[in-house]
C-alpha cells in the first residue's frame, strides 16, 4: 500500500540506466532510442569524437591557465564530456539553454568564442558572452536558479508558438534547491517545452550525491507530472539520444522531460578544491575506467574508424583550439576603472551617476598627487 | 479625466499597456478569475487571456524566476506578489537576479519586469500582511523602486514602470486603494512627469515634510493641522524611492532649514536614513536642526490591534514638525 | 520507457484513494489499514463523531464571530474536520505539530484553550497558544514554512533518541513551494520521524489544486524516497488508521511518510474571500454530498449507534464550547499600547529600549495635552 | 594567550561552545569531511559526529528552516552558511521566521541561532563570493547582528553569539582569515566586553573613523599613515551592527567634531546611512561637517579584476577623511 521506494540503491546499480555503448565500447541496440540516432554515421561520430576530445583539452588548457596564474578560477569538466556533447549536439540553433558554471563543453557545442569562454574565469567580468549569440545564458553560480529561467522561457516560447524549446543544466546537488523544484511545478502546470538535464557528476563539492537523495534522481520528476529518463551520462549516444527524445517531445507538445544523465566528476569541484579530503581515491580509480573518451575510442576501434587519420585530425584540432584559447585569454585587455559604473541600468541613474562623477575626479586626483610626486 | 479609486487606476494602466504592448504579460497568485486578493487585476483575463494574465502556482520564487526566462525572451512580466510580506521567498531571484542580470552581462540582458507590492499596514490584517520591506530594494543596486500615492501616479507610473527597461518594484499602498482621484488617462508617456522625480504636494516655508506612499495623505492632514497653529509645511511625496530624486528636497531644505521624515517601516536602516544621511550630507551647511524621522518602530509588525501604535498618524509627525522646529515636543528636555 | 505520470487524473478519482467508509456510511474493510482500527470501539467512534461536531461548532461561531465583527478574520476548516480529527486523534501528547492557519481542528484536538484559540484572530496578538503547553507551533501563515520547522524539530527528536514524533499539515498549494520540497529532501536524507500531512481541499484561495499539480499530490513523495499514502480525507477512519500507520514508520525508525488527505474547502479560503468569483457552485453540491460528518452520522447509524442520547450530548458538548469560546473571545482584555515592545529580543536592546522609552513619552505628551484641553 | 589565525579562532570558539553545550550543532553545506570550503570547521565533525556536525544537503531555506525546528526542541544551531551571495534563498526563513518566531509567540519561543556568513571582498573571487550584505539585516527587527575584525574577538564573539539567546548573524570578513593575532581562551563568558559594545581601537581627536569587519584593519592603516601627516583618527570598530553601540560614537564625535564611516556595502541604504542619520541625530550641535561616507558603489559587485575600484582602500579612506576635515580632497571646489 505504501508507495515505498526508499530501498537501498547504494552506487545507482547500472541497470536501471539506459546504455546504448558499454564500458568496453560495444554497441547495444535499444528499442526506443536507436532510431534517434539514424544519421548517426562514421563522420557524426568522429565529429562526437572531436568534440569530445577538444573540450578535455579545452578543460586541460583552462587548468593550466589557472595554475599559471592567467584565470583566478576553473571548473573542470573532466568526466562528463559525453553529458555535454552528447546533449549539446542535440540542440537546434534556435533552441536557448540555461547551464550552471560547469557547462563548458555546451557552450563549446553552441560555437561561443573562447576568449569569450575565459572571461569570465580570469575575472575580467562577470561573464564573459553575449547570450543572444550563441543563445545560450552566461554561467549561473546561485544554484538551480537557472532552472526557473528556463522554465519561464520555454513559457515565452509556448506563447510564441514557436517550436524551438529551453534546456537547462544543473547538478546531483542542484536538486535539493527549492527553485529547483518549484520549476518542475511551473513547467509541469504550464506544460512548456523545456528540457530539465542533470549532470549527476555524483559530488557536490564535498558532498556525495546519497547525502542529496536515496534514490535515483530521475524518480524525482515523475512525481511532478512530469517524465523522465535516466541515461549512462558516460554514454555520448545514449545521451544524445535521450536528449533529442527529450527536445522532440518539447517541440511537439509533449512538454517538459527530465534527464539524469549519470556520470561522474574525476577532477576537483574547482581548481580551488582539494578532493582528497573527502574522496576516496577508489572510486576516482573505478570511474577512469568508465572514461567517456575512451568508451568512444572503443566502440570507434570496434567499428574500424578509430583511424590514425582520424586521431591525428582530432588531435590538430585540438591543438589549434587549445592555442587559440590561450592566445585569446592571455590577450585580453585589461578592463577599464570606469567600468564598473556601466551597465548597472540601462537608463541613467542619479545615485550612480554622482558616485562615478566623484570616483572620476577622485581617480583624477590621485593620478596628479602621484604626478606631483 | 475621469473619477476613479487607487485601485481602478491601477487597473486601468495595466490595461493600457498591455493594450499598448503585446509583450506584457501578468503573472501571480490569484491574479486571474479572481482579479487578485485586492481586485487590482479585475477583468484582465477575461479580456487578455489566460496566456498573458497568468495565474501562477504558489511560488513565489517561480514567479520572479521564470519571469527572468520570459524577460530573456523578450517579455515585459508584472508579477504581483499577493502581500508585502509574501516576497521574501522571490527574494534570491530579485536580488541575485533580477537586479544583477544586466550588470552580469554588460548590458545584453534586459530585465524590464515590474514587481507590484500592495504595501503597508493599517488595514487590521494579521501577521506578514502589513509590512514595508522597501528598504530591502532600495539597498539592492540594479533595481528601481517607486512608490504612488493617488490615483494619478498609480495609474501613471505603473505605466512607466512597465515601459522602463530596468527592474522596477513597485509599491501600492494597499491601505488607500480605496481613495478615489482625478485621473487623466489620455497621456503619453512622454508627458507624464518622470517616475524618478519628487513632487512638492504642499507648498511650505517652515519645515520640509518627505514621505511616501500611504503616509503622503497623513503628511498632507499634517501639514494642513499645523497650518492652523501657523506652522506651514511643506510636503514632498518622493514617488521614486531608488534613487532618490534630491533635487527637490534639496532646494526645500536650503529654504526651511528643517527636515522631517515619516515612513512606516522600521526606522533603524530604514529610507529615512538615507534621506537625512544625505540631505546632512548636501545641505549642511543650511540644517538649523538634526533631519528628524518618525517611523515605524524597530519591531517586527505587531498584532492588528497595536498597530496602530507602530504607525506614524498624524500627531506623531506633528511631534516631530515640533522636534523639528525646536517647540515643546515629547522629547523636550532629553538631550540629543 | 518514459517514466510518464502526466495521464489526465482529473478529479482525482476516487479508487486512488483508501476509503474504510463509503459515502453512503459502508464499513469496508482493508487489509493494512484495518488493524490499525482495532482500537476504535463505540466509545472512540462517539468521540470522533463529538470531535468533529465540536470543531465544525467551533469553526461557525468564529465565523459568525467574525460577521459579527469581534473576530478580524477566520479560515474557515468547514468540510476538513474527518481530516484534522482523524489525524489530530492519532497524535500522542510528546508528538509536535507544525501547521498552516487552517488546522484549529489539529489544536482542538491538542487541547487548546478556546480563548488562545481566537486571539490571533481576533487581533489581539500574532499568534494565540504557548506552543510548549499543547506541543503545537502556532499557525505559520508563510505557505510551506512549517514544514521545514518540522522537519529540523524531527532531526532533533533523532537526535535526542525520542520516540515521538513531528507532524506537519500543509495545503495543497503549499506543494508547490520550494520549502516543502527542501522539507521532503532534508527528512529523506535524514531519515528523520517526520509526517507530512497534505489536506488537499482542492483550493489555494482562487487556484484549482490542478493549476499546482497534474497528478495526484501523494506521488510527489516517492521521487524524495519517501513513502506516500493518499487517503479519503472525507473519512474519518482512513485518516486515523493512516496517521498511525505513519507516525509508527516514525517512532521505529522508518522515516518520514506523506499523506495526502483528499478533502473540500466548503467555505471560503477565509471569511475574507468571496468564493463565487471563482467556484462553480455545482462542485460545492457534489462535495457537501460528500460531507464528512454526514457520513459518519450513515456509519453510525448503520451500527446502531447514531442514538439520541449520543446526539444530545454532542450537542450539549458544542454548545458548551461555543459559549464557552464565545465568552473568551468578547472577554478578551485589549492590549496595552506598550506592548508593542515587548518580546522582540528575549535579551535587552538598546535601540528598542530608546525607542521604547520615546513612544513612552509621546504617549505621555499626548495624555498630558489631552487632559489640558 | 596564543597566537592563531582568524579562521582557527573561530575553529576554537566552535569547539568550545560544542564542549560546553551538548545542544550546539553546526549545520551547513561542505562543513563535515571538508571542513568547509574555508576550513573553519576543520577537525569537528571527526570529534563530534556527523550529528552534531551536519553536513546538509544543497538548500540554504531549509538549513535555516530546519534550524528553527532544531531550535523549538531544544537545540542551538549554528549554520554556516558558504559564502555572502548564497545566503537570499534563506532570507525568507530568516527574516519571516528565525527574526519573528519570540515575538510572535510573545516569548514563548526563543531563536538562539547563530547564522555564520563569510563576507566582503577582497579574495578575487567570481560574482555572489564576495557581497557585504549585513545592511538587509541591520534592517530586520528581532535579529542581532555582529561583525568580527580580528582573531580574538573572532573567538570570544562566536560564543557570545552562540550562547545568546536572540538570533544572531556572524559575519566573518573571509579576506581576513589568515590574519593571526593573539586569543586568550581562557576568559569566561561573563568576563568578555558585550558583543554588543563598540570598541576604539585607536584613540585619536581630529576625526573620528567608524567601521567594521575587513576594514577596521585598513582604518588602522589609514590612522597610522594620517598620523605621520599630523592628522589624529579616532578609530572605532563597530563589532555589534544591530543595535548599534552609539555611546563609544557619541563620546567620540562630541571630542572630534567629524566623523568618516567606511563599509564595503553600497552606500545608498547601507550601514552608513543609519550611523550618519543617528550621529547627527544624536551629536547635532558637535558636528564640525556632514559626516562622510566612504563606502562600495552602488552597483551589483564587479568582476575581480575591478574590485579595488570598489572597495574602499586606504587612500579613499583618507580622502573622506580630508572631506571631514575640509582640507583638499577630490571633491574640493564642488558645492554640498
Ligand atoms: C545557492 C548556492 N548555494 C551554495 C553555493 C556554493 N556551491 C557552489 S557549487 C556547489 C555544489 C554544486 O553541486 P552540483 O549541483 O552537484 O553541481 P556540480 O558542481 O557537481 O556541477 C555549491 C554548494 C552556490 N553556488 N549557490
Ligand atoms: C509565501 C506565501 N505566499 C502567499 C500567501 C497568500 N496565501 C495565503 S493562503 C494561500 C493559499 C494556500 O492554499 P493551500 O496551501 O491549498 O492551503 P488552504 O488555504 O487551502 O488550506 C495563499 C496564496 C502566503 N500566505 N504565503
Ligand atoms: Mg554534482
Ligand atoms: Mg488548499
Amino acid at each position: 500500500m505504501l508507495k515505498d521506494k526508499t530501498a537501498p540503491t547504494a552506487g545507482f546499480a547500472e541497470p536501471d540506466m539506459i546504455q546504448l555503448v558499454t564500458a568496453t565500447g560495444a554497441r547495444v541496440s535499444h528499442p526506443d532510442f536507436d532510431r534517434w540516432l539514424e544519421d548517426i554515421d562514421a563522420d557524426r561520430l568522429g565529429a562526437l569524437y572531436e568534440d569530445m576530445v577538444v573540450i578535455r583539452r579545452i578543460d586541460t588548457e583552462a587548468t593550466h591557465l589557472q595554475r599559471q596564474g592567467e584565470l583566478a578560477l576553473w571548473p573542470p569538466l573532466l568526466g562528463q564530456e559525453a553529458a555535454q556533447i552528447g546533449s549539446g549536439r542535440a540542440l537546434r540553433r534556435d533552441d536557448f539553454v540555461f547551464s550552471s558554471y560547469r557547462e563548458n563543453g555546451v557552450a563549446y557545442c553552441r560555437g561561443v568564442d573562447l576568449t569569450d569562454l575565459l572571461r569570465v574565469w580570469r575575472g575580467n567580468v562577470s561573464s564573459g558572452w553575449d547570450p543572444f549569440e550563441i543563445n545560450m545564458a552566461t554561467p549561473q553560480i546561485i544554484i538551480g536558479a537557472q532552472t526557473l529561467h528556463a522554465t519561464g522561457y520555454a513559457l515565452g516560447i509556448q506563447n510564441d508558438g514557436a517550436d524551438c524549446a529551453a534546456i537547462t543544466y544543473f547538478g546531483d546537488g542542484a536538486v535539493s534547491q527549492g527553485d529547483v523544484n518549484e520549476a518542475l511545478v511551473f513547467a509541469a502546470s504550464f506544460q512548456v517545452p523545456v528540457v530539465f538535464f542533470c549532470q549527476n557528476n555524483h559530488w557536490a563539492i564535498s558532498e556525495p550525491v546519497g547525502l542529496q537523495s536515496h534514490v535515483p534522481i530521475a524518480d524525482r520528476a515523475p512525481g511532478f507530472g512530469i517524465p523522465s529518463l535516466r541515461v549512462d551520462g558516460n554514454d555520448v549516444l545514449a545521451v544524445l539520444a535521450a536528449t533529442r527524445i527529450a527536445l522532440n517531445r518539447a517541440r511537439t507538445g509533449g512538454g517538459p522531460t527530465f534527464i539524469e544523465a549519470v556520470t561522474y566528476r574525476m577532477g576537483p569541484h574547482t581548481t580551488a578544491d582539494d578532493p582528497t579530503r573527502y574522496r576516496d581515491a577508489n572510486e576516482l580509480e573505478d570511474w577512469a575506467a568508465k572514461d567517456p573518451i575512451t568508451r568512444l575510442e572503443a566502440l570507434l576501434t570496434h567499428a574500424g574508424l578509430f583511424t590514425p587519420e582520424l586521431q591525428a585530425a582530432v588531435a590538430a584540432t585540438a591543438d589549434a583550439v587549445a592555442k587559440e584559447m590561450r592566445a585569446g585569454c592571455i590577450g585580453l585587455p585589461e578592463p577599464e576603472p570606469m567600468d564598473v559604473f556601466d551597465n548597472v541600468y540601462s537608463t541613467p541613474n542619479s545615485w550612480l551617476e554622482r558616485q562615478r562623477d566623484h570616483y572620476s575626479r577622485y581617480l583624477d586626483t590621485l593620478a596628479d598627487a602621484e604626478g606631483s610626486n | 479625466m475621469s473619477t476613479m479609486t487607487f485601485s481602478r487606476a491601477i487597473n486601468a494602466g495595466l490595461r493600457k499597456a498591455m493594450d499598448d504592448d503585446p509583450k506584457v504579460l501578468l503573472m501571480g497568485e490569484d491574479i486571474g478569475k479572481l482579479g487578485g486578493v485586492f481586485r487590482i487585476t479585475d477583468g484582465l483575463q477575461k479580456d487578455f487571456g489566460a496566456r498573458r494574465v497568468v495565474d501562477t502556482p504558489l511560488a513565489e520564487s517561480a514567479i520572479l524566476g521564470t519571469a527572468v526566462g520570459l524577460a530573456y525572451r523578450g517579455y515585459r512580466p508584472v508579477c504581483e506578489i499577493q502581500f508585502d510580506g509574501f516576497i521574501y521567498p522571490a527574494f534570491d531571484q530579485i536580488v541575485a537576479q533580477v537586479a544583477k542580470l544586466h550588470y552580469r552581462t554588460q548590458g545584453k540582458v534586459k530585465m524590464p519586469i515590474t514587481i507590484r507590492v500592495p504595501f503597508g499596514g493599517g488595514i487590521g490584517s494579521p501577521e506578514h500582511h502589513s509590512e514595508s520591506p522597501e528598504a530591502y530594494f532600495t539597498h539592492t543596486s540594479g533595481l528601481r523602486v517607486i512608490s504612488v500615492s493617488n490615483p494619478q501616479d498609480a495609474y501613471s507610473m505603473i505605466r512607466q514602470a512597465i515601459a522602463c527597461d530596468d527592474p522596477v518594484l513597485y509599491f501600492e499602498p494597499k491601505r488607500r486603494y480605496h481613495t478615489k482621484g482625478e485621473v487623466n488617462e489620455n497621456q503619453d508617456l512622454a508627458q507624464m512627469p518622470s517616475m524618478e522625480s519628487a513632487q512638492v504636494v504642499v507648498p511650505g516655508t517652515d519645515v520640509t515634510l518627505v514621505t511616501y506612499g500611504p503616509l503622503v495623505q497623513t503628511a498632507r492632514e499634517a501639514a494642513m493641522a499645523a497650518a492652523d497653529e501657523g506652522i506651514s509645511i511643506e510636503v514632498i511625496d518622493l514617488r521614486s524611492l531608488a534613487p532618490l530624486d534630491f533635487a527637490p528636497l534639496e532646494a526645500s531644505v536650503r529654504r526651511t532649514g528643517r527636515l522631517v521624515i515619516t515612513h512606516e517601516a522600521a526606522q533603524s536602516g530604514g529610507l529615512g536614513a538615507e534621506i537625512a544621511a544625505s540631505i546632512t550630507e548636501r545641505c549642511f551647511s543650511y540644517l538649523e536642526a538634526a533631519p528628524v524621522r518618525v517611523t515605524g518602530f524597530d519591531i517586527p509588525y505587531p498584532a492588528s490591534k497595536l498597530e496602530k501604535h507602530h504607525l506614524p498618524d498624524l500627531d506623531r509627525i506633528l511631534d516631530g514638525v515640533d522636534r523639528a522646529l525646536g517647540r515643546p515636543n515629547s522629547l523636550s528636555g532629553l538631550e540629543g
